[in-house]
């Protein structure tokens, strides 16, 4: 008699105030329990939604317009699994990458229960207002993850990641404010047979507010300015959540209302976010190759791979095209986690974030590298790999309805993603400088990265699930 | 160049919009009759508290959640350096800071209470608690805050615990939230109550904690 | 009716003003102290229409807590060294 | 012209106004200013244009009322980040962006 | 899952899953690796044989399993991928004696010989594939776990060969990607069916088909190194001797030649290939090829660059036969699939011997080593001339089929460039062997590293597989008629593609 949809809300809020009461720098061990039982719970759920579809839920009973509902359908169960299913071996990892006493972690642990409480809401609300509410959840959490305990540039980064979170979460409320002065509702139920092609302009404005505020969240090109100085500054664990998780949470929330409320507008749009997203993979894989800094190649290469999530939306007439999209950010999720984890390991051992400076880490630290590896032939969208899978359905629906354009971009796209990941297994196979110290690390670093980017792989060899998953029901 | 673009935009947007807001026909939906005919069953009785603790009272569970945590982040960002300079005011400002700050409790309760019925309620109460904690900050009364302790943190977080564990404990019932008919009054004021604590400690604590940290107070 | 109207008028005007003097003032403390005078005048915006809670919560929260944070933060960067 | 359509419309142009300064101003306190400024305007659209007809609606001054707790947590938070990045490296504005 | 069914994913594990298992060994495990890999590699020879034996017998043996909705991976044995695997897992275990041997005391021997199996598993699974699909994946696996290979010994030099063969064999994979997509959407499938899968498709997709057929071949033809996609070839050099016999002779230019075989036969079907006019510039751009690659190796003093270069040539023997319209042709390039590999791996394996015992790399350095090591050389020696094509060795029953073939398919000049390329291959074999044999050591070599002891000339583990492999060479030749060799069972093959075909 366990709701899920319910407990994955409220079980990360406890841990976090739990986490808070017993004090800076506690909360580990309560953390990981609670993570734990999402995950389980998380399963649960996408269970029940695959077999029985989807499941609405009207909290305190009013049911839309006058409550909020709560709806869970294939597309977000696919999300809550990812989410939970990253943020576990995170938090392993984060145990075993901070220092017990260090500042940046007096409040990691809480920071961490909020954000993920605020994602698992974001993916389950099916009101507009509401999700303006988890929005603010997640970047707050997310700004202050990226701030805590750091230096002038990490707190400069976390400003201008607020500012950017700020703006879009502002206009995204001024369209839900217009929505709700045209409509009287902000549930995404009832608009849904309200709005129409010959909506009122204000309708056609609030559309493009909510849009373009949410496509500054996700960091879209040209969008993208505050993101790589965010991610790669913070710490590791911070930049993994943050690469693999909360920039998804925005693209979730435009492919919701796209193909939602919002589908009679869009029509004409779909090469809006398709072109910047082609643009995207060019200068942040263009740039990935460029910067001489570890952490911030892999913070580019999340700006390119941003890029293809947004391919797809001129080609979303097929259902091919949103399997590519949800694929490939379940596929960049884990492998973005993986691969930030796995640098973050390499500078930790190195004690230096420079890409040059890795020469010889192939011997000292086979695994890690492996799993860099293994996230990179993901991000590359080599088989056998989800990113395999996701440029194969991408170029395919691309293909069925002509759009040569498109699937060109992805291939192009795969071949820049080989030069950034290249780039730095090349220089670590190098051989090792004489007299060169490489500073130990705990296992448990390396093991959850591996897992992760094991992950990434595997499921190139196993979708039919997920794909089974996600169709049971697009609609809620 | 870049400054006129955008205030041309600026311009351009705002023009766009109010047109388009003059010629909007009335919405299709009118939810304050949908919130009349269910105050009744609300256990309060001023629509905006329903709505609130209510109808929408899941957006207000999160809505603290993120007050607090944004008092956390102010926490973790660092607060360790600048010297604790309690601030000294003479006798006479700190009598009446005293005597103004008691007077403020007891209008918070007063919108606490009053709040079911008509405008008022947790959040301004609350507000007007913090207002007074600022108010003994200034005049010397009260030193800012450096790291909070058990019971601070305890208080912090009160309110959004016993929201929270009221929001646990219905679910037995199957729906997040939904009160029973006769006991929705009362446990609404109880998560006011707890509300009204933890907002005025978590408003002060916003101005306290990032007072007493890096502020070098003059 | 026409009172009313050009008094909603007036304080739409008045709120424009301050809010516009409150950005492009170059002196932060001024800008603060408009900003604080911005919200104030909103809080009689919400209570011509009909709003009283959020009047006495912009009272409370909008002009006065965000007020109080301001001014306590430029303090704060002023005491450190001045800026340019 | 009723009160709810003079404010929204008042609304709209201070969001306008808000997030110009967002992108323009490089003081970070008058960056908050401007975010406060937006949010307000949003708000004053919310409750302004749903009572375009004259009627109050407690829905939309529900939902500005969390707004307005959300934006002041937000502004603390800004505040707290500005306040540390002056005490690290005493600076009020952010640097530019190496490439843009 | 019947007995079937499991043996071709057990070809695939009895080296997965050593491979997996070496990457976790501590690098002084010395005997338990070597026990490890020798045991994977009889084991691999166990399975194929006992396939060997199923298909001729008539059995299939398939696998399929779904990866997404409509998408599957498939694993087939029929008589072509089983020709490509005896191949590769009969040198594998050559490969992997003298990959012990010269590896000796090398650093890196897990990472090495873990790289090395996982090569092998993704040789296996190419030649399995049952759809281009499944092709696909392994190709691309190939290219991952070829690149730790290449660049193992970790100079810069060596990742600058690595780095240019991943961008040719990477671009070559967007490539093929492309096609197969193409095809797919096309055809809602990408299985390989005897006589091809293409004919029932409404002839106004046909320039289509023509566009699918140039990207795969670009695709594939970059691990065939067909001209002018072969740039990466030479680059690759810098890998340790027996990663280069490995890439050369079995490994990533069979995988491209056997893609090419699949796509004319399994895919296009040769009939309708043909009636789309895509065999004869096929055949084009494999002449280039041969007549290119054996005149730059002409101008190599580098000994495995000359041997890089004669890859090239030889493998395009391949292409070619495969483009002559007809069996007899088909039957030459498919049994060079063979007999290249055989021959190749010998030459590569004395280069590597010449090189790890006297430290000689050039072709120049090369003056009286027929004395100093006589059995190496017997064994380059063998090999370099079947290669030239001389009777009996295998070259020349190769050569003999393509001529017949050429003729067949009514085009003559094939024989023409068969010639000039025969002449080329004497030209610059012959001086090498006439430099070993029978000029007198000018200088000391450049840098011993094992010395004589007794009659053996160097490492035990270094010698026999070269041998082995020479002797292989000769037998290929000499019982070409006899029923097990793979001459026979390439006429198998060749019997079932032509199953409308009608002199």
């Amino acid at each position: 008699m366990i709701d899920p949809l319910i407990w994955l809300i409220l079980l990360p809020l406890a841990w976090a105030t739990l986490a808070f009461l017993l004090g800076p720098g506690r909360g580990a061990r309560t953390a990981i329990a609670g993570l734990s039982l999402q995950l389980w719970l998380a399963f649960d759920l996408a269970m029940k939604i695959g077999a029985g579809g989807p499941a609405l839920h009207a909290v305190g009973g009013w049911g839309a317009p006058l409550g909020i509902d709560l709806a869970a359908d294939g597309l977000s169960a696919v999300m809550l699994l990812l989410a939970q299913s990253v943020a576990l071996p995170l938090a392993l990892y984060a145990r075993a990458y901070f220092a017990p006493d260090k500042t940046e972690t007096r409040y990691f642990w809480p920071l961490i229960g909020f954000l993920l409480a605020g994602l698992n809401a974001l993916f389950l609300s099916a009101d507009l207002f509401n999700l303006y509410v988890t929005l603010e959840l997640v970047g707050l959490a997310a700004v202050g993850l990226v701030a805590a305990g750091g230096g002038a540039a990490q707190v400069a980064a976390a400003l201008r990641y607020l500012f950017a979170a700020l703006l879009g979460s502002s206009m995204y409320l001024l369209g839900v404010a217009l929505i709700y002065g045209a409509y009287g509702t902000v549930s995404l139920v009832t608009l849904e047979p309200l709005l129409t092609a010959d909506a009122p302009r204000i309708v056609w404005m609030a559309g493009g507010l909510m849009l373009a505020g949410l496509l500054l969240k996700t960091a879209l090109f040209p969008f993208h300015y505050w993101l790589p100085p965010a991610h790669a500054s913070a710490p590791a664990p911070v930049s993994a959540l943050l690469s693999a998780l909360v920039v998804k949470a925005s693209f979730y929330l435009i492919l919701r209302l796209w193909l939602g409320p919002f589908a009679p507008l869009v029509g004409a749009l779909a090469w809006l976010p398709m072109l910047l997203g082609a643009g995207a993979i060019f200068w942040g894989s263009w740039q990935a190759i460029r910067t001489p800094h570890l952490k911030m190649l892999v913070a580019w290469s999340t700006v390119a791979q941003l890029g293809y999530l947004f391919l797809i939306f001129p080609l979303l007439a097929t259902t091919g095209a949103l399997q590519a999209g949800v694929m490939q950010a379940v596929a960049h999720g884990l492998a973005k986690a993986a691969m930030f984890m796995a640098a973050g390991v390499l500078i930790k051992a190195t004690g230096q974030d420079m890409v040059a400076g890795l020469a010889g880490v192939a011997q000292r630290l086979p695994l890690t590298l492996f799993s860099f590896g293994l996230a990179g032939v993901t991000l590359m969208g080599l088989p056998p790999s989800a990113g395999f899978l996701a440029k194969w359905l991408l170029i395919e629906a691309a293909l069925a309805q002509g759009y040569w354009f498109i699937a060109l971009v992805a291939l192009a796209g795969g071949l820049l993603a080989a030069g950034y990941v290249f780039r730095v297994l090349r220089q670590a196979f190098l051989l090792a400088p004489v007299a060169y110290a490489i500073a130990a690390v705990p296992r448990t670093l390396e093991w959850t990265a591996f897992a992760l980017a094991t992950a990434s792989v595997l499921l190139g060899l196993r979708g039919v699930e997920l794909m089974a998953l996600l169709a049971a029901g697009s609609a809620p | 160049m870049k400054t006129a673009a955008i205030v041309i935009g600026a311009a351009a947007f705002a023009a766009t919009m109010i047109a388009a807001l003059l010629d909007l026909p009335p919405s299709a939906i009118h939810l304050p009759r949908l919130v009349d005919a269910n105050l009744p069953v609300s256990g309060v009785t001023h629509p905006v508290t329903a709505v609130l603790l209510n109808f929408r009272g899941y957006d207000t569970m999160l809505e603290i959640g993120v007050l607090l945590l944004a008092l956390l982040i102010v926490l973790a960002v660092g607060t360790h350096d600048g010297a604790d300079a309690a601030p000294t005011a003479d006798p006479m400002l700190q009598t009446f800071a005293r005597l103004a700050a008691s007077l403020m409790a007891l209008v918070a309760v007063y919108l606490l209470w009053a709040g079911a019925r008509q405008p008022g309620g947790a959040f301004q109460a609350g507000a007007v608690l913090a207002a007074a904690a600022v108010l003994l900050h200034l005049a010397g009364v009260l030193p800012a805050w450096r790291e909070p302790g058990a019971l601070l943190r305890s208080g912090l977080a009160a309110g959004f615990l016993v929201f929270l564990f009221v929001a646990m404990a219905l679910l037995s019932q199957g729906t997040l939230l939904q009160y029973p008919h006769a006991a929705a009054g009362s446990l609404i004021l109880l998560i006011e109550f707890a509300l009204t604590i933890s907002l005025g400690l978590i408003l002060a604590g916003l101005f306290l904690f990032l007072s007493g940290g890096q502020g070098s107070d003059s | 009716m026409t009172i009313s109207l050009a008094f909603d008028l007036l304080l739409a005007a008045a709120l424009l003003w301050s809010a516009w003097r409150a950005l492009v003032n170059q002196d932060t403390f001024r800008s603060v102290i408009l900003f604080i005078v911005f919200g104030l005048l909103l809080t009689l915006a919400w209570a011509r229409l009909a709003a009283p809670d959020i009047a006495l919560a912009e009272a409370a929260i909008g002009a006065g807590l965000t007020g109080a944070l301001l001014l306590d933060a430029i303090g704060a960067l002023r005491g450190k060294d001045r800026q340019p | 012209m009723s009160s709810g359509l003079i404010f929204a419309i008042t609304g709209v142009v201070l969001f306008a106004m808000g997030s110009a300064g967002m992108l323009l101003v490089a003081h970070l306190l008058r960056r908050i200013l401007a975010f406060n400024l937006m949010g307000s305007g949003a708000f004053l659209i919310l409750v302004g244009l749903a009572q375009r007809g004259g009627t109050p609606d407690p829905v939309p001054q529900a939902m500005v009322l969390t707004g307005i707790v959300v934006a002041v947590a937000a502004t603390a938070l800004a505040l707290a980040l500005l306040r540390k990045l002056h005490t690290l490296n005493g600076r009020t504005e952010l640097p530019r962006v190496e490439d843009d | 899952m019947t007995l079937n069914e499991f043996l071709p994913l057990a070809v695939l594990a009895s080296s997965l899953l050593p491979g997996l298992i070496i990457f976790a060994l501590p690098e002084n495990r010395v005997g338990v690796r070597t026990t490890l890999n020798l045991l994977a590699a009889l084991a691999k020879l166990a399975l194929v044989g006992i396939l060997l034996f199923g298909v001729q017998a008539g059995e299939e043996f398939g696998f399929a399993y779904a990866v997404l909705p409509g998408l599957d991976l498939t694993f087939k044995a029929d008589a072509l991928g089983l020709l490509f695997i005896t191949l590769s897992a009969v040198l594998w275990l050559f490969t992997t004696f003298y990959a012990i041997g010269y590896l000796e005391k090398a650093p890196h021997r897990s990472r090495f010989f873990g790289f090395f199996s996982l090569c092998v598993t993704a040789t296996m699974g190419i030649a399995m594939a049952g759809n281009m699909f499944t092709f696909f994946v392994f190709y691309e696996l190939l290219t991952l776990v070829t690149f730790p290979l290449v660049v193992h010994r970790g100079t810069a030099q060596a990742m600058r060969g690595g780095m240019i063969y991943l961008a040719y064999t990477l671009v070559g994979g967007a490539l093929l990607l492309g096609g197969i997509v193409w095809l797919h959407s096309l055809l809602g499938h990408t299985g390989f069916t005897h006589g091809g899968v293409l004919a029932t498709l409404d002839s106004s997709t046909h320039w289509q088909l023509q566009a699918i057929f140039l990207l795969l071949i670009s695709g594939v033809g970059v691990k065939a190194a067909l001209v002018p996609l072969h740039g990466w070839l030479p680059q690759a050099m810098v890998a340790p001797a027996p990663v280069s016999a490995l890439l050369h002779a079995v490994a990533v230019v069979k995988a491209g030649a056997f893609g090419i075989v699949r796509i004319v036969y399994g895919i296009y079907g040769i009939e309708f290939a043909q009636s789309l006019d895509l065999l004869t510039p096929l055949a084009v751009a494999a002449a280039i090829t041969i007549v290119w690659g054996s005149f730059r190796a002409l101008f190599q003093d580098d000994l495995k660059k000359r041997l890089a270069y004669s890859t090239i040539s030889q493998v395009s023997y391949i292409t070619l036969g495969i483009s002559l319209f007809g069996p007899i042709g088909t039957i030459g390039g498919l049994v060079h699939l063979v007999h290249q590999g055989v021959m190749k791996i010998t030459l590569f394996f004395c280069a590597g011997n010449y090189a790890e015992t006297l430290g000689m790399h050039k072709v120049s350095e090369m003056a009286g080593v027929g004395k100093r090591m006589p059995w190496t050389t017997v064994a380059f020696s063998l090999a370099a001339f079947g290669m030239i094509g001389i009777p009996p060795l295998a070259g020349f029953i190769s050569k003999w089929y393509l001529g017949l073939g050429a003729l067949e398919a009514r085009m003559p000049w094939v024989l023409a460039v068969l010639a000039a390329s025969s002449l080329l291959n004497a030209a610059y074999f012959l001086p090498i062997l006439y430099r070993a044999w029978f000029m007198p050591q000018a200088a000391a070599w450049p840098e011993e590293h094992i010395l004589m002891q007794g009659n053996r000339e160097t490492a035990r583990l270094l010698l026999w597989p070269p041998l082995a492999t020479a002797a292989l060479t000769l037998a290929l030749g000499l019982f070409a008629a006899s029923s097990l060799s793979p001459l026979e069972w390439v006429k198998l093959i060749a019997d079932r593609e032509y199953l409308t075909w009608t002199p």
